[in-house]
């Protein structure tokens, strides 16, 4: 029926010679969205609609996608929505419900990996988004250096075990320490961090939290648990990577600045979004092509990813679909993961044409078959905040570590009840 | 003696104006290089090339941006500059509305724009003028008028007072006494805000977001789309900075003849 | 009946302001009026309407947040440091400019570059101008042997830091307004006091400063209430850290509203800043008038 | 007939000071009108209500017939010089001069003619192309009288135009501003502190005081006649000498002389004025000597000006020839005619009128 309507509604634009059907999609300057880019003649050849990206960056795009989700009717067909956001968004009503539309075009959504179809895609048993790109954290390091055998004879002899990928969690911070201070390389670090309120340090010590074994919050009760032994643990390793092996300043380094340095060859590791994997590797940004990896950070990283939604102000959501039901259907999905993309359904990581182009295609399969989740729920972004505010000034301005996850606890509890998540 | 003089405020300009220059002279070097070799400690030369320069027009919209900026910048500056200018000579003159109306005025500028951003949207979507830069160009009227007014003040107190007292023997109306003798009197004062007001809209970022859309974004709305999630395109932003930084050569002529005319009424008061 | 040209005067004024008054109404006095009227209701981004009145909890309530106290702090030391350091500079390079026989021209369009430059830009190329490891200043100091200074991460550093990149790019903004006024000065109380022995220091104390004082409290006035909105640079820079050494509060504000979501809470927050500005501003306007007198 | 009249002019500040207080006057068609006052005396607060420069707070002005209390400045055919000439910087001296005309709709050959005929008057001709800033201080201030004649007004008002000019010049303008008064044969209205510029331009002169008129009359009336002891110091230089004396029998009593006086007044305390050149030098045995102490001598040239202390320790000046040979401490003897006395009254300081 839907489609008999979308096709009529074109039969008859085209009939009038009325303009081409247009929709618009706020997006955000990533390559994944010049990867959409390149779809978009596709599309229009097989629909007729064109299809008009606006671009902003990152930091804009809730201040300017706010006001036109609160308004009755918006600019914007098609929307991308941050996991952060999801909570928000959902609780607000802002999103279409995709479920009807995925059984009627009998969408395969099972092709998504779990972890991030949790993530953005279903909210309580609600299809609100369909992923559109991932950027789980994995860790990067040198490979040439782990593979040297001066440096594994070395570190064998100081820390009486192999230098190898880490599979563990101490094992990485001896490394760490190794490259730091036993290496004798001059200015070379063993890690570099992005310790930069608030997403920038909150997501990164993330790992470090999951790899000491401590967790946000406990899952039955919703109860903070950051100020735990393994927390602490965690924000104390934090502190000394940033204060005692990293480089200088790295306590305000955005993941640009921290990305750098490790570009610039300055340092062994560095714990990041996998999409920074190929970027080390082109010659035009990077001083250390083909000589790094990257691999699961030991104990799980941290999740993070975007989904389509077609917001409750679109204009034209029939269209719309027509849109998310092209871009993630797996054979354009596969076509923009060749290009670059970050892909989120399971059997791009298995292609074997894939794997051939991206030798590193098998470790972010696994990457993202572990990774964890940070706490997804309405007020994320200022749990974030908040999390962000006492983590810098616990690494930065001498703040106990144990009295800043108080901290955070307690703001994290208030924020919960808010939500009504936390009795 | 005499040397010392002259050479007395090249003394303080020429350390300003390389704090100025310096940085952007780096600046220019990085959008001639790319961004392995921008971050490159020591520095390493390389060749030049212009591809950054070239990849700003082509993979991004930067004419219409630059165009966008450029349109409403003038254009805001070219409505709120008369009304301004007539603010501040009430104000001056005539004390209208007294102290209070001047102050609210400037008032009305000390909310953070954030603030105004959700009632100001409504605005204009319910005007059905979002997404158009005629939007934009009434919000940064909005935006420059209490300033422009307030700073135009100081430059209708003083001696001009009398000049108009002379004119108005002579025979002029208020009016003629405001346009034909304070206007002009004060006209260094008045196109120095209007350039501060011309700029001030050339970087409005905010008000440009939330009232723009794809076809109308402004330059500041633009650059930041560099900042991207997979790092900053810091050899592009140079050098669309470096292309954006333009319009105060085309200013020069302009400038010119300003300073030089601000120089003679100088001389006489 | 002697009323008669004072009130042509009058509507004449009135009729002056006209214009400039209607075009604020729309942009700028609905918002204002919105933004008190959401200061004392329930408007969140999840629930974007006012529906319950709430009198003036959220003020008290903003004054019972420590970030928000310690970000009006943090502004206030900001703002003085920034203005003082600006007029300072600015009035010795306005100064100059205006003595200048040779290359003004010059000089001035130099001083424009950095107004034209958006503050994104500005603060993402000064971080990277300063990035401790990679950045173009330490290896400048590096060269005549001064160790590798951490700008922004460490909180001290970090705030003087961002209070030099502001004057860097703002500081020609007073230049500008100040070599205004210093173009509009008469040039006879010179020559008298000239006459009268007056050298150069002399001059500036007893007739420059005086005869710019309007152009100054102006200048002085619009410079603080943009320094109290600064928040472009902060999110490029240090997004408020390290700690919370550049918390700025327009940037807190924001963030209350867009993070979180809580728009009436930001508008009572703002309406304070709006009060604090204001007061600042009317005794300062007031005290140096009554220097002036 | 184009009389200037104030009638019960008063200007109040919005901070309740009184500016000018209660002031008539009449101004003759074609008279060369000096307002003399020191500073902050109201004189040019009157001049500016008369150009409707400021408004008038209670009190009427009138313009031969017309009351011009509501009257815009430009409707009052009013010129007006200021003391900082306030010419047009950004107007050539050619566009300041015909800076009136353009406004009224002079026709551009009327125009022209008008301003050949004041350049050439004023020997402007050569500037007409620079802008005032590029004019010395003497130029600048014939323009500003250009700029005015050109107008051909009902009358000139001059608010203090000679005071920027140095010594020199301004003796050549007062000169020259008498000439050109006789010229147009329009009312001036000129408004000084400078009781030279008043004496020598004027047809008459109004003193103020404090908001007030003190005295209007014509020059030597007021130099001879000063109706306060204000006007009496005001006037002059060296000013009017006052002594304290004592009226009794037709006869007044200061500093050990007695001098007969025809005042209606018969008796008590006065304050008795006469100018430094009443006096004169007599040989010790004289009619009725007043006699005096050497104070000092301060030679002006023509003549000199002898300071004498009179018993009772009054310090008087009075007028000597400049070759007078005497030197401080000398005893002499004093000639005062008594006709030239005038006595005021001491608590009020008002003169005493004759009989």
């Amino acid at each position: 029926m839907k489609k008999f309507l979308l096709a009529s509604s074109m039969l008859i634009a085209s009939a009038f010679g009325a303009e081409a059907q247009t929709i618009n999609i706020l997006m955000e300057s990533v390559p994944d969205t010049r990867y959409v880019q390149e779809m978009l003649p596709e599309f229009k050849e097989k629909t007729g609609i064109d299809v008009q990206l606006e671009v902003v960056n990152y930091a804009e795009m809730h201040t300017k996608l706010v006001p036109q989700l609160v308004a009755p009717e918006g600019s914007y067909d098609v929307i991308i929505v941050d996991f952060y956001w999801v909570g928000e968004f959902t609780k607000a009503g802002w999103l279409q419900p995709l479920d009807e539309r995925i059984q009627a075009d009998e969408f395969p959504v099972d092709n998504y990996i779990p972890s991030i179809m949790d993530l953005t895609g279903k909210v309580d048993g609600t299809t609100l988004m369909l992923p559109f790109y991932n950027y789980a954290m994995g860790l990067t390091y040198r490979k040439d250096l782990l593979e040297d055998p001066k440096h594994q004879e070395a570190f064998k002899a100081k820390y009486g075990r192999d230098l190898k990928v880490p599979t563990e969690w101490p094992e990485y911070l001896d490394q760490v320490k190794y490259f730091s201070e036993d290496a004798g390389i001059e200015g070379f670090k063993g890690v570099v961090n992005q310790g930069q309120r608030p997403d920038p340090i909150s997501m990164e010590w993330s790992n470090y939290l999951f790899a000491n074994g401590g967790r946000y919050y406990d899952p039955e009760t919703w109860q903070p648990t950051l100020a735990t032994p393994e927390g602490i643990a965690a924000l104390t390793q934090y502190r000394d990577s940033i204060q005692k092996y990293g480089p200088i300043g790295a306590a305000n380094f955005s993941f640009d600045d921290a990305f750098n340095v490790a570009a610039q060859g300055k340092a062994y590791s560095y714990l990041t979004f996998n999409m920074f994997r190929p970027v080390y590797d082109d010659p035009a940004s990077s001083q250390v092509v083909g000589k790094m990896e990257i691999a699961p950070v030991p104990g799980g990283g941290m999740n993070g990813s975007w989904g389509w939604a077609i917001p409750k102000s679109s204009p034209d959501p029939d269209a719309a679909w027509e849109f998310i039901k092209f871009i993630e259907s797996p054979e354009i999905a596969k076509k923009r993961a060749l290009l670059g993309g970050a892909a989120t359904q399971k059997q791009i990581y298995e292609d074997p044409e894939l794997i051939e182009k991206f030798s590193y295609y098998p470790q972010l399969g696994e990457l993202l078959a572990y990774a964890q989740n940070f706490p997804v729920f309405t007020y994320t972004p200022e749990f974030v905040d908040v999390l962000g505010r006492e983590l810098s000034l616990a690494v930065a301005d001498g703040k106990d570590p144990k009295e800043a996850l108080e901290q955070v606890d307690k703001d994290f509890a208030e924020l919960l009840r808010k939500d009504g998540k936390l009795q | 003696m005499r040397w010392l003089r002259r050479a007395a405020p090249h003394l303080v300009l020429i350390p300003f104006s390389l704090a100025v220059v310096l940085p952007l002279l780096w600046l220019l070097r990085v959008s001639l290089t790319d961004r392995r070799t921008a971050y490159q400690i020591p520095p390493e030369w390389s060749t030049p090339h212009l591809g950054n320069y070239v990849e700003i027009f082509t993979a991004y919209p930067f004419a219409t941006w630059f165009w966008n900026s450029l349109s409403v910048a003038l254009l805001s500056t070219a409505v709120a500059l008369p009304l301004a200018t007539m603010l501040a000579f009430a104000f001056a003159r005539y004390n209208s509305g007294g102290a209070p109306l001047r102050l609210s005025i400037l008032a009305s500028q000390m909310l953070p724009p954030i603030v105004m951003v959700l009632p100001l949207f409504a605005v204009f979507l319910g005007a059905g003028l979002l997404n158009s830069r005629t939007a934009v160009v009434i919000a940064h009227v909005g935006m420059n008028l209490p300033f422009l007014a307030w700073m135009m003040i100081a430059f209708f107190e003083g001696e001009v007072r009398q000049l108009e007292e002379a004119a108005r023997v002579e025979g002029a109306t208020r009016f003629q006494a405001f346009w034909k003798v304070a206007v002009p009197v004060a006209a260094p004062g008045l196109l120095a805000a209007a350039l501060l007001a011309f700029i001030m809209s050339w970087n409005e970022f905010l008000f440009a977001l939330i009232l723009t859309g794809k076809r109308t974004a402004t330059l500041p709305v633009g650059l930041s789309t560099l900042d991207t999630h997979r790092g900053v395109e810091i050899a592009l932003l140079a050098a669309a900075n470096m292309v954006a930084i333009l319009p105060v050569f085309l200013m020069m002529p302009f400038l010119r003849r300003y300073l030089i005319k601000g120089l003679s009424l100088g001389a006489l008061k | 009946m002697t009323a008669a040209i004072a009130q042509r005067d009058r509507w004449f004024g009135f009729a002056m302001t006209l214009p400039g008054l209607l075009a604020l109404l729309l942009v700028v006095l609905f918002p204002i009026l919105f933004t008190l009227w959401t200061s004392t209701s329930d408007f969140t981004l999840l629930k974007p309407s006012n529906d319950a009145f709430l009198g003036l909890s959220h003020y008290t309530q903003a004054f019972a947040t420590p970030e928000f106290r310690h970000a009006l702090s943090v502004t206030l030391a900001f703002v003085v440091a920034v203005v003082v350091l600006e007029f300072l500079v600015g009035f010795a390079v306005a100064l100059a400019l205006d003595k200048v026989e040779h290359g003004k021209a010059v000089y001035y369009v130099i001083l424009l570059f950095p107004l034209l430059m958006n503050p994104i830009v500005v603060g993402l190329i000064w971080k990277m101008f300063l990035h401790p490891t990679l950045g173009i200043v330490n290896y400048v100091l590096s060269l005549v042997g001064i160790p590798p200074v951490d700008w922004l991460g460490v909180p001290d550093n970090a705030f003087w830091t961002v209070v030099a990149v502001d004057i860097w790019h703002q500081v020609s903004f007073m230049i500008v307004l100040l070599l205004a006024g210093l173009a509009a000065l008469p040039k006879e109380p010179y020559e008298a006091a000239r006459l009268e022995g007056a050298g150069t220091i002399r001059c500036f104390f007893w007739i420059t400063l005086p005869l710019m004082r309007p152009v100054i409290v102006v200048t002085l006035l619009i410079r603080l209430i943009f320094a109290v909105k600064t928040y472009d640079i902060i999110y490029i820079m240090t997004r408020g850290g390290p700690g919370q050494a550049t918390e700025l509060v327009s940037y807190y504000i924001y963030r209350r509203a867009f993070v979180g979501l809580d728009v009436s809470q930001a508008s009572a927050m703002a309406v304070i800043l709006l009060l604090v500005v204001l007061a600042l501003t009317a005794w300062l306007h007031r005290y140096m008038r009554s220097l002036a007198q | 007939m184009t009389e200037i009249r104030l009638a019960n002019v008063t200007k109040t500040y919005a901070g309740g000071q009184t500016a000018v207080d209660a002031v008539d006057l009449t101004i003759h068609d074609g008279e060369f009108f000096v307002l003399l006052g020191p500073s902050g005396c109201g004189k040019s607060t009157t001049l500016r209500m008369i150009a409707g420069l400021e408004p008038i707070s209670s009190g009427d002005l009138f313009i031969g017939e017309r009351r011009m209390n509501e009257v815009d400045p430009k409707d009052r055919d009013l010129a007006f010089v200021f003391q900082n000439y306030a010419l047009f910087p950004h107007l050539t001296v050619k566009g300041n001069l015909t800076f009136g005309m353009k406004l009224r709709g002079v026709p551009g050959p009327e125009q022209e003619r008008r301003l050949a005929e004041v350049t050439a008057m004023l020997g402007l001709a050569p500037y007409l192309d620079r802008k005032p800033g590029q004019l010395s201080g003497g130029q600048r201030q014939r323009v500003a009288l250009g700029r005015a004649l050109l107008r051909d007004p009902v009358a000139f008002l001059l608010d203090e135009p000679l005071s920027n000019l140095d010594a020199k010049l301004r003796a050549q303008m007062r000169t020259e501003l008498v000439k050109l008064h006789r010229r147009v044969a329009r009312t001036i209205i000129h408004v000084t502190h400078d009781q030279i510029e008043a004496m020598t331009m004027a047809d008459r002169i109004c003193i103020m005081q404090d908001g007030k008129v003190a005295q209007v009359g014509a020059p030597m009336e007021v130099y001879r006649n000063p109706a306060n002891t204000f006007v009496a110091t005001f006037t002059g230089s060296p000013p009017m000498n006052l002594v304290p004396g004592r009226l009794e029998h037709g006869a007044v009593q200061f500093a050990g002389a007695s001098l007969p006086v025809d005042v209606r007044a018969s008796g008590g305390d006065v304050t008795v004025g006469f100018r430094p050149e009443d006096l004169s030098l007599v040989a010790a045995p004289a009619r009725l000597p007043i006699n005096a102490e050497v104070v000092a001598v301060e030679t002006l040239g023509a003549d000199a000006i002898l300071v004498a202390s009179l018993i009772g320790g009054q310090e008087v000046g009075m007028r000597v020839p400049a070759d007078t040979a005497l030197s401080p401490g000398q005893p002499i003897a004093v000639h005062l005619d008594p006709d030239r006395l005038r006595l005021f009254d001491p608590g009020s300081g008002k003169t005493l009128p004759r009989r």
